[in-house]
């Protein structure tokens, strides 16, 4: 049904898709409940700093991300002589550019979710000697569950959406960087390009219709479990 | 032996406590209102007094003066909420258990399997605490705080959703959790009757301070 | 090994099919090509991106990498010529003259489309010829600015944009837009594409390099409507 | 401090954002709301449907906004002919791409906040008379406050860096619908435009960090309206 | 006149009513978690049951066979929820006049100033539900369904976080709810002395079947 390179795009999509929403899973569920809970005086700054990414242009942060962790960049050269790791060009670099720009997402959705929830039961926890910590994992974070799992399904989607931070940082390289929008991109330039760019599309439309249902599969399993739904 | 030397002031509200507790059961009256809540949530920490101190058994749980602050869950004081606060995410076993897997082996003084009894909960143990009703609720909170093991039990208003025959089963329970285990209780309640099956020594919250019941 | 080649947008079906054909000559080659506004390109090298091959639509951004040590200035070659036209949308009629006393503006509705004039290649073209005959002032806030000559090409194609200006080349790929007229070679400076070794480049590119400048190479360019630069 | 072409860029990026987030408002809260409380056959492919724009390459949601509200589109000569609104070429155009782009953004945060309001209390609202729609405007809508407001930053935001959409459904003309992001894209495109760039980038931030300490004030007020946040 | 038969099944739970009620007052006794609150959920039309009709006054509200379903909103019954359900955002003033703004001024038979005084809440005006203690909750939850005026009052323990001054003070004024208004109540408690007080009519929960009191 699909050729060989359609495949390939599409595994690599959903790659990209899979690390960028994994690498934003903590940190964003961190950020979002210190935003929500703690009141501290670079708040708003903190706040306004982590939602960049969502308000520059998309290019923007990929060029900053190519000056940084490029490898002419502090931060690149860092990790590729620690650890051997290399972002710019190279499909580790696509997923740090759809997670920067997804990142806020994740983060805002997560705040959302504690805000929602009643503080009383943490104190409830605390008093039966669960230290802070351990309210945090056994009870704010089960009853973030449904942000964290929306967030995931936003950052999950703007991953496979993500076209601008992508180009600028690592380009667009068949096997290695080229995800679905870079390929229907391609597509469309080229003449008679049309009918490989509506395939193209149908593939993204169908793998985001199955990938949202069965994440919608997963939201309420959880909600069930937490025992959200009443009869 | 609790010693509360505590003022409390919250928009027009305030509250001035200075007694030491060391009956086994110590019942609190008071309209609705007049700050009982509010009293056992100070000595549970979960607000601060904006003056004074409060000691447990000799340790110094907070001293404004001195900035000697222990958190909630150090002080290994249990509270019944008057209004439960199950965590809704857990099971009715898991919140029973909570408390209890909190604390050391050693320090546990009540079998999980007595208080399910005793409470009559054994049959919601899988159930989610939104399924329960009131009285359920309410005795699972219970169920939960004395399952910690507190150093000190204090109790909001903790049958009021019962029925008469499980009163009559719970209530001779208090008497020994202090008799087997010494651990003393606080105990509010606007029913008299329960107050004079359990304690002599009692308080009352008046004009926002706590004072001898006269 | 895979060579990536950094092309024009207007040359994406002439390298397309040139790079199929030499794939099938060569063996274990893969021409990797990316189109895009030369601009974009030149950019994406000077970021470092994997270039071996860059083919500019307009001197310019040659020079642009060249004096920054990238691009390879003893293989550079101007490899082909074009030509800047005026289309509409097929089947529709403007009345346009190329004179200084005409008025653009009021001879058609709607936008006209061409590249982005601060950056495209296509559209500093574009606006050297506009400004020649005076128009470029009064045309601003009814010109769409595009990424590549493609896009704009594809707007008219739709009929929304009422006007175009792209090259011959890109023109004679479609059915869907008439070409009103050439615009005279003196509007503007000479359409000449030049191309070259990115730093970095290896063997296999310079083969390849060398082949787009045959006369093989050169039989398909013209075929696309491109003339030969030497 | 910003010469008249930045004012003029900067405005109507403002002019862009606030008119996304208030098209995307009511039906954004109606959909939020309709995905969490209401079963339905047709749900998950309701959902899929409005998360497309989030998955695919913004170019594609632009295209195809070109073809259906272009001047050669079905809907953009109705509206024409009816109501003598263009899009094409227009910043309602931009208004438009932005919101359809960012409208996911907006469902899925008031979803996620109904989905945590207590469903009892609308059945208390409920045995006081209050009708179903009654219970909707005054219970449900004023608890998702917090989603609702949460949504609006993220559509706003996504707006101000929206590029994909917009460049392919209605360009790039200076004063009509060259936002910053086209701006910034125009002037690093540029050569020696990197200074005019860095001014545009500088812009860019400083607007969002603004109307996000906005948006910040604007949410505490909220809370504590709606008593959230108990002392 | 409130004629109920209705079955109900919920999980390994079951409730099976057929009474017809017309007292002033009807108590309701019952063990905790027997069925009491969901006899009220299921008379206020909050839960459908499996089986049966209820008629209020005549009125069907709800027919199974016949597929008559009056909504909630609709049945014009009060309902003082066990646990209070106050509308968080909304302010004490706010939540008493939630149901009473959604009457007709001519239905309205009680003032709000009078039921503000009488439970004492009038200090608490402005606040939001949740800096209100267990007793005010409850308080404003009472008068909150009374101001809407129902032509059938549903209580769930009304009373049960008071202390007895207040009590004392409510009580009568159930009587005087019907005397005046003719609105009759349905009355859960476990505080027996409360039935004593109000009514001689009563009914008991008990395993599943709604009976008359033996
Ligand atoms: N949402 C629910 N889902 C499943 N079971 C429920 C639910 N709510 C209540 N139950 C169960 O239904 C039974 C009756 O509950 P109900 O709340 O009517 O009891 P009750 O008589 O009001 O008790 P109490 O005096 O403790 O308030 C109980 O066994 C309870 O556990
Ligand atoms: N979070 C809060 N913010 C402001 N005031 C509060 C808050 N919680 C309680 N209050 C007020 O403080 C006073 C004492 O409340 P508290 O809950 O201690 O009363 P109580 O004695 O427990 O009453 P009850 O018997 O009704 O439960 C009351 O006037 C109450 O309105
Ligand atoms: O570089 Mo181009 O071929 O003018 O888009
Ligand atoms: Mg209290
Ligand atoms: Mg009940």
């Amino acid at each position: 049904m699909l050729s060989e390179s359609e495949w390939q795009v599409l595994g690599l999509s959903a790659q990209v898709g899979c690390w960028a929403t994994l690498v934003c899973l903590l940190p964003g569920v961190f950020f979002g409940w210190l935003l929500a809970r703690k009141d501290f005086m670079a708040k708003p700054v903190l706040e306004a700093v982590l939602f960049m990414p969502m308000v520059l242009p998309p290019t923007v942060p990929g060029y900053l991300l190519l000056v940084v962790f490029g490898s002419q960049g502090v931060v690149g050269q860092f990790f590729k002589t620690h650890f051997d790791i290399e972002f710019a060009f190279n499909w580790k670099g696509a997923v740090l550019a759809s997670a920067v720009i997804a990142f806020p997402l994740m983060v805002q959705t997560a705040k959302l979710s504690v805000q929602m929830i009643d503080r009383r039961l943490e104190l409830a926890a605390n008093t039966l000697g669960a230290s802070p910590f351990k309210v945090w994992y056994s009870v704010t974070l089960p009853l973030m569950l449904p942000g964290i799992l929306i967030g995931s399904i936003l950052v999950f989607s703007r991953s496979l959406g993500e076209f601008g931070a992508t180009i600028t940082f690592v380009g667009n390289i068949a096997g290695e960087t080229r995800t679905l929008p870079l390929a229907i991109y391609s597509a469309t330039h080229q003449m008679g390009g049309d009918a490989i760019a509506i395939r193209l599309i149908v593939i993204c439309v169908a793998f985001a219709f199955f990938s949202l249902l069965l994440s919608n599969l997963l939201t309420r399993r959880a909600e069930r479990w937490l025992g959200v739904r009443r009869a | 032996m609790l010693e509360i030397d505590v003022e409390y002031q919250r928009d027009q509200f305030s509250l001035r406590a200075q007694q030491a507790i060391s009956a086994p059961i110590t019942g609190i009256l008071g309209a609705s209102g007049s700050g009982k809540s509010t009293l056992l949530a100070l000595i549970a920490g979960l607000l601060k007094p904006g003056r004074g101190q409060l000691r447990l058994n000799g340790k110094t749980l907070c001293d404004i003066q001195q900035r000697i602050w222990v958190p909630p869950y150090r002080r290994h004081i249990g509270l019944v909420f008057q209004d439960g606060q199950l965590l809704p995410h857990l099971s009715v076993r898991s919140n029973l258990l909570y408390g209890f897997n909190n604390i050391a082996p050693g320090q546990r003084r009540f079998a999980f399997g007595k208080v399910v009894e005793l409470l009559e909960v054994g049959a919601l143990l899988e159930r989610k605490p939104a399924t329960l009703s009131g009285g359920e609720k309410q005795r699972v909170a219970l169920g939960r705080a004395v399952l910690y093991s507190p150093e000190l039990l204090l109790l909001d208003e903790p049958l009021s959703a019962l029925d008469e025959r499980l009163k009559q089963q719970i209530l001779p329970f208090f008497l020994r959790i202090y008799a087997e285990c010494k651990i003393p209780m606080v105990y509010v309640t606007h029913a008299l009757s329960e107050l004079e099956f359990l304690t002599t020594h009692r308080l009352v919250v008046r004009d926002g301070h706590l004072l001898p019941d006269a | 090994g895979d060579i990536h080649v950094y092309a024009a947008a207007s040359l994406t079906d002439a390298i397309g099919e040139l790079g199929s054909a030499y794939e099938k000559t060569h063996k274990g080659v893969g021409i990797k090509a990316s189109y895009a506004g030369s601009s974009t390109l030149a950019k994406q090298i000077e970021n470092g991106a994997p270039a071996q091959l860059f083919i500019s639509a307009d001197q310019d951004w040659a020079n642009y990498l060249q004096e920054r040590q990238l691009l390879d200035e003893n293989s550079r070659v101007n490899l082909l010529l074009n030509e800047l036209v005026l289309i509409v949308p097929a089947g529709r009629k403007v009345d346009i003259r190329f004179d200084k006393d005409a008025d653009l503006i009021a001879s058609f509705n709607g936008k006209l489309c061409t590249g982005d004039p601060s950056h495209v290649p296509v559209g500093k073209y574009a606006r050297q010829a506009l400004e020649y005959y005076g128009w470029w002032d009064s045309i601003q806030p009814r010109l769409v600015g595009t990424p590549d000559v493609r896009t704009a090409l594809a707007f008219v194609e739709r009929g929304e944009c009422a006007l175009g200006i792209v090259y011959k080349t890109d023109a004679l790929l479609t059915d869907k837009v008439d070409v009103v007229a050439s615009f005279p070679a003196q509007s503007h400076v000479p359409i000449v594409y030049p191309g070259g070794l990115v730093r970095g480049a290896n063997a296999d590119a310079e083969a390849f390099w060398q082949f787009l400048q045959s006369d093989k190479a050169a039989q398909v360019f013209q075929r696309y409507g491109f003339k030969r630069a030497q």
